[in-house]
């Protein structure tokens, strides 16, 4: 059996689909509207098509799409459900970004950086995205991003 | 407050961080046929067959279309801005391995990837040519006969020529260079070699044509919408009217998608099925469709005891691959700067843009230049050297002030090479950790510049519309480099709003009027000055209706009050529309004298760095501190994040980017293999803007997208010497590279085995 | 990519039973990653995938024995290791490697089992085990056995499993007072596969004397390779400069190297010879690092 | 990808010449080369099975002598097309055989090319494997010379 009918939760809402099992995550987000994580290297490598899966980030690209059956899918497009993140805002602050087809992947990643380190270094900052790439190389920018969420988050802790 | 020179966030802010902005990448509709490209397996080869039968009796297939089926809907399936060299799916013969030979289409992508692979093609092979010098001499002719497109008035003489794969010999001829060469005390001839590279935006080409009604829209991922409807409805035989390109926001650019690149396929393929059809590559697809030139670079300079340059020689020889695309401009509009940004009395140049069997290459962030700035820089440190002078007081000594002529013999204005060189020569200057042991540091800097491309034509509107709002209507495409907001800003300084509230409508060929692309560096001079014109023309259609509906001269007003005065309620539209071109004097042909060559030029030049690990070969950039003069900035914090961008572009240009062929294959055509600069590659970026105004451009402003490139490979080139010793004459600078050539100085040679 | 089954039994047993030794096409998929890789670059087209993400949650886990012993569930994550605080206190060098292994995604969806059992040269893990003398315990249909992860590899993508079998865990003995260390050297961007891998485990004596060496070689060569020449010229020794020397020297002539991408073997034989140095001194360097 | 070598044979060069030119005998030195057939006195065509660890990938290839000068130098062209998948092997191979009290050597140089997706990406797997094949098909010749031409046969 190729095709799978699969239940799952998607950006909150309780979502069935059917999907054939050689589909990855990033096609089926497609067809149901979303598109903000994108296909772009295909290899994992880029971060262009990151997804929370049971907030967990993962490349979408190299993730079947049967494998969230039973799992909590978050996209960009739920981050600012209540406004933008923090983590948004610090990237508009800073202009972290140009083009913007890889800022959906390195915003998502950030939320998970910044769950695991609240207050990281420089090196924490690099290591933790360096599966993330931006050809406009807008990297300075963006590490200024990830340093004002930060402390937007902590002054929001306190 | 001015809107000119405040950092405002990018208008499409929201939309970008939200994941909601639009891209073609993403565009499907209902009943949609998605389609897979079968690539020739040779380098050179005249077709014998092609076998589709397969592929069209698999599952899901709609239909399979070759080279010969493309002819039903474009008698002369031949594109290209420059020559109409290049065919929508090959025809007779194959010119590069990776060049589309035939399509699937199928509602399945997954389905039309398995089908392709069912298609088998019969080549009779033909010698290939793959190096630029080799290819000159060459008994293998990538074209039979030279096509040229007629665009370019300086091409025309190339038409029909035969059994040559010279695509352009461009020259330039000043003064008498043999005799200052028998004149000068010293002489020195080196040779520099550029890799080919690939611009590989994150998003690849997408397009996606719809039929119509005896029309057809295409949305399509191109930074030139207006040739894109003008190539199309050529190829069509339509008139331009019939023919629709929408372009949304672009995941980047670069110059991989200028005029077109799979436009005419997308058309092509749409009007054959009868149906909406996407052609969208993948990562490994761009390996093959557009890519930098690789170049070879003979320089030659006559030197006064005292460090004067009397005269240089140029040859430089492009590799432009199987097509010419946009390159024989690259070695024209570029090879007239190959002899630097120096005042030269004498200067000879040769600049050839050559077919070979690689993949095309075209025009990539530099167009041509800093291909040319890495050998003149590395050239200049390299007599420096020689000569025991301080590089920077021997550029001093040389450089091309104001007024002074450049090698075209047009005087140069308002470009500040003398104080990015200051700031540079400041920033690099004073003492520094030269390192330990086996981790030895130096420094080194470089300064490059470009013309403006000419003559071009932009053309603007601007709408005023009753309650007072203002939309803004532009083809020129904002891949990332804020052209939205900047317009928004020329617009709103000039109508006295404030930016934020401008809606910049963009990309669309049916809304906004002409616009030559989104290239060069251009569009904030040459938009700049069309925004501003259809914003003025707006603002004095504004004063004559105050003045119509009685207001004295100089009276406040709100707009909206202006309209209900004049149309009794809220109706009624201001349109303001303005063109722009620049003053041109095209080139002498046998000598390239021009009194007026270009608007405007670019200057920019970088300081690195570098700690060379002497064991293995590793460079690392501790720092690049990159210069540029931008004019006036109108959004000085855009316009320093594009400064760093490109920087950083370079930075993978010189250290590790490389696109390896072997038998004409592409072997790293994935981001596992091309490695492109990530978070972990980035030195510490100083980015600094000189204090500059481009009198004649749109609020003192001028083009940037460019600048930052010009330098950076010769500038570490220069600091792995200063650090090391040894000098590196061919990109990229990778560490087995560094190490052989510190072995070989030592006379100890790395073995060559595989 | 083409249709195929997918399979998610619920035990690992049943996972082996579903495996078919017969037919090539059918597969266990752990994480995914590599396979992904594989499959959408057209080279394996499989016709049916036995997924192991529901298989029993103790292979996931990540333990440390009483003796000190580290056990490594093959359905645990590459991040699951790298976040536990056991294996930072116990095995830092194992964390360290975690931690520049390919990008976060992939290692919050790559298992242990999957990344050892791939056999890409190019993988960091592999040497690192086979250097802290770990075996893998792999189940088939009719036995468990355990193989050392040194002697786990036959060649690029090849290792000694039998078709029938997954790799149910990894065990890796405790590093009690060895120094160990790994080192990876890229040679184009930072991110990138390695041009050259070199794991070290040194078994110390007194202050300075190496008692016994493990020196495991990845990347350069098309399956990872122990150097035992090398070793016999380090144990016994004390890592004074000529006999580092030397044990390159020994290192650059004892194993054929592979050119490729990232390097010439030529210039890898000097990588060889500088990062065996270079290992040893960082081994020695930390406490257990 | 260029592979270059040389091996020693204890035969006199002619006969080493003769074995090696009689495609028969070649076709058993590469393991995987099955279906071995004349098209003419200098082309012939084979079927040849080659696997990276579970992935197999089959070739239709031909194989055309372009030199015979004997006893001193062969050399031939190869082209194969893979199944299932869009691509083309292209081969040059050329020996040259010098002899020196009774022992021939033979230094010969492989240049092979692989277009379309096998060629794009997995170049260092190629290049393992093409190292791996020009290994058994050295030891092939070898027991080819010193035993009996079918104990290579696969």
């Amino acid at each position: 059996m190729s095709s799978r009918s699969i239940r799952f939760t998607l950006n909150g809402q309780a979502t069935s689909a059917a999907v054939e099992t050689h589909w990855n995550l990033v096609e089926l987000l497609h067809q149901l509207g979303l598109t903000g994580a994108r296909e772009s290297c295909g290899q994992g490598l880029c971060g262009c098509c990151t997804v929370l899966v049971d907030d967990i980030a993962v490349s979408g690209c190299l993730f079947l799409a049967v494998r969230v059956d039973g799992t909590k899918v978050t996209t960009i497009e739920h981050l600012d459900q209540a406004g933008l993140s923090l983590v948004q805002q610090a990237f508009i602050e800073a202009g972290a970004f140009q083009c913007g087809f890889c800022t959906p992947g390195f915003v998502l990643m950030t939320h998970q950086l910044l769950e695991r380190h609240p207050d990281p270094s420089e090196d924490d900052i690099k290591h933790y995205l360096s599966g993330n790439l931006c050809r406009c190389g807008t990297y300075p920018e963006i590490l200024e991003a990830v340093r004002l969420a930060a402390k937007a988050k902590k002054a929001a802790r306190s | 407050m001015s809107e000119i020179g405040r950092t405002l966030p990018r208008l499409e802010s929201r939309a970008k961080v939200t994941g909601r902005a639009d891209y073609a990448h993403n565009l499907r509709v209902p009943g949609m046929l998605w389609t897979k490209i079968f690539r020739s397996t040779v380098a050179h080869g005249r077709i014998v067959s092609i076998d589709t039968e397969a592929a069209k009796a698999a599952e899901g297939v709609f239909a399979v279309v070759t080279g010969e089926d493309i002819k039903s809907v474009m008698p002369e399936p031949y594109f290209g801005p420059a020559f109409h060299d290049q065919p929508v799916l090959a025809l007779d013969k194959v010119r590069f391995v990776g060049e589309p030979v035939a399509v699937v289409l199928s509602h399945d992508t997954h389905l039309a990837e398995q089908a392709v692979q069912l298609i088998a093609a019969e080549y009779e092979e033909l010698p290939p040519v793959f190096d630029e010098i080799e290819a000159t001499t060459s008994q293998a002719i990538v074209h039979e006969t030279l096509k040229p497109a007629g665009t370019f008035a300086d091409l025309k003489h190339l038409a029909g020529r035969k059994n040559t794969n010279i695509a352009l010999d461009y020259q330039l001829r000043r003064g008498d260079v043999e005799k200052a060469f028998a004149a000068a005390d010293h002489v020195f001839e080196h040779s520099f070699r550029t890799q080919q590279v690939l611009h590989v935006p994150l998003e690849s080409h997408a397009a996606l044509a719809e039929p119509g009604n005896g029309t057809l829209t295409i949305h399509t991922s191109s930074q030139t919408p207006s040739f894109v409807r003008m190539e199309i409805a050529r190829l069509l035989g339509w008139p331009e009217n019939r023919v629709s390109v929408k372009v949304p926001f672009l995941g980047g650019g670069f110059g991989a998608k200028v005029y077109v690149k799979i436009e005419a396929l997308a058309s092509a393929l749409a009007l054959i099925a009868g149906k909406p059809v996407k052609v969208a590559l993948s990562m490994e697809e761009q390996f093959y469709t557009i890519s930098k030139h690789a170049t070879t670079f003979t320089i030659k300079s006559g030197v006064t005891k005292d460090g004067r340059v009397v005269a240089r020689k140029c040859d430089v020889y492009w590799n432009g691959g199987a097509y010419a695309d946009i390159g024989p401009r690259v070695a024209q509009k570029t090879g007239f700067t190959a002899a630097g940004p120096y005042d030269i009395e004498n200067v000879s140049i040769d600049s050839y843009e050559v077919y070979t069997n690689r993949p095309t290459a075209g025009a990539l962030r530099g167009f041509g230049v800093p291909q040319l700035v890495w050998a003149y820089e590395s050239h200049t440190d390299l007599i420096a050297r020689a000569l025991n002078l301080d590089p920077i007081e021997f550029r001093r000594k040389n450089i091309l002030r104001d007024g002074r002529p450049q090698a075209t013999g047009t005087a140069m204005k308002d470009a500040a090479i003398d104080k990015v060189l200051e700031r540079l020569a400041e920033a690099m200057g004073g003492t520094f950790d030269r390192g330990s042991g086996g981790m030895r540091r130096g420094r080194g800097l470089a300064i490059g510049f470009k013309a403006s491309i000419s003559p071009t034509t932009s053309c603007a509107t601007v709408n005023v519309n009753a309650d007072g709002s203002i939309a803004l209507y532009i083809n020129t495409i904002d891949m990332g480099q804020g052209s939205d907001t900047a317009m928004a800003q020329i617009a709103a300084e000039v109508l006295n709003v404030g930016a934020e509230t401008v809606r910049v409508v963009h990309g669309d060929t049916d809304l906004a009027p002409y616009d030559m692309g989104t290239l060069g560096s251009r569009s904030t001079f040459h938009m700049g000055h069309a925004v501003k014109l259809a914003a003025e023309d707006a603002r004095a259609k504004l004063r004559a209706l105050a003045a119509e509906v009685g207001l004295p001269k100089g009276t406040n007003y709100d707009i909206k009050e202006l309209f209900k005065k004049r149309y009794g309620m809220q109706a009624g539209t201001i349109v303001g529309t303005g063109a722009y071109v620049p003053s041109y004097a095209p080139p002498e042909a046998k000598t390239g004298q021009s009194a007026n060559v270009t608007p405007f030029w670019m200057v920019g030049g970088t300081g690195a760095e570098v700690e060379v690990d002497t064991e293995t070969g590793h460079v690392r950039v501790v720092k690049l501190v990159n210069v540029a003069d931008v004019g006036r900035p109108v959004n000085p914090k855009i316009v320093r994040t594009q400064v760093s961008g490109g920087a950083t572009m370079q930075l993978g240009f010189t250290l590790h980017e490389n696109m390896v062929l072997d038998g004409g294959q592409v072997t790293n055509a994935s981001f596992a293999d091309y490695k492109i600069p990530g978070f972990r590659d980035i030195p510490l970026m100083e980015t600094e803007l000189v204090d500059a105004e481009q009198e004649s451009g749109p609020f003192g402003a001028k083009g940037v997208g460019e600048t930052a490139t010009f330098g950076v490979s010769p500038a570490i080139a220069n600091a792995i010497e200063d650090a090391i010793g040894v000098r590196l004459t061919e990109l990229p600078i990778t560490a087995e590279r560094v190490l052989r050539a510190l072995r070989d100085r030592d006379g100890h040679p790395l073995g060559d085995d595989e | 990519m083409m249709a195929f089954d997918w399979a998610e039994p619920a035990t690992l047993k049943e996972a082996v039973a579903l495996l078919d030794p017969e037919d090539a096409t059918v597969r266990a998929v752990a994480g995914g990653t590599a396979l992904m890789l594989m499959m959408k670059a057209g080279v394996f087209q499989p016709t049916r995938l036995i997924s192991l993400a529901k298989i029993e949650p103790h292979y996931s886990q990540v333990r440390i024995e009483k003796d000190g012993t580290l056990k490594i569930g093959a359905m645990a994550t590459l991040s699951a290791v790298e976040q536990s605080a056991d294996v930072a206190e116990h095995f830092p060098v194992i964390t360290e490697t975690l931690r520049t292994l390919s990008n976060v995604r992939v290692r919050n969806v790559a298992r242990v089992g999957g990344a050892l059992a791939h056999g890409d040269p190019h993988m960091d893990l592999p040497p690192l085990f086979a250097a802290l003398g770990a075996r893998v315990v792999a189940r088939g249909t009719a036995e468990v056995r355990e193989i050392e992860v040194a002697e786990l590899y036959a060649g690029y993508y090849e290792t000694h499993l039998k078709r029938d079998e997954l790799i149910a865990e990894v065990i890796v003995p405790g590093l009690k007072d060895s120094r160990a260390a790994y080192l990876k050297c890229t040679s184009r961007s930072a991110d990138d596969w390695p041009a050259l891998g070199l794991a070290v485990h040194l078994d110390v004596e007194g202050r300075d004397v190496i008692k016994r060496a493990r020196i495991v070689l990845g990347a350069a060569t098309d399956k990872v390779t122990r150097l035992k020449e090398t070793e016999d010229a380090l144990n016994g020794a004390t890592p004074t400069d000529p006999v580092l020397k030397r044990a390159a020297a020994t290192a650059a002539e004892e194993v054929s190297l592979l050119g490729d991408a990232h390097g010439s073997a030529a210039y890898k034989r000097e990588l060889l010879k500088v990062y065996l140095v270079r290992a040893i001194r960082h081994a020695l360097r930390g406490k257990h690092a | 990808m260029k592979f270059t070598g040389e091996l020693s044979v204890n035969a006199p060069r002619e006969e080493v010449f003769d074995k090696l030119k009689d495609a028969r005998f070649f076709a058993c030195c590469v393991k995987g080369v099955r279906d071995l057939k004349e098209l003419s006195p200098t082309t012939y065509a084979a079927h040849f099975e080659t696997k990276i660890a579970y992935i197999k990938f089959n070739f239709e290839v031909t194989v055309e002598l372009t030199e015979a000068q004997r006893p001193c130098r062969i050399a031939a062209k190869i082209e194969g097309k893979p199944h299932g998948i869009v691509g083309r092997l292209s081969a040059t191979s050329a020996a040259d055989f010098h002899e020196a009290a009774g022992v021939t050597t033979i230094r010969y140089e492989v240049e092979a090319s692989l277009t379309g997706r096998l060629g794009s990406i997995g170049q260092p797997v190629l290049k393992a494997k093409a190292k791996e094949m020009e290994r058994e098909f050295v030891e092939n010749l070898r027991s080819g010379f010193l035993g009996d031409v079918e104990a290579v046969l696969p």
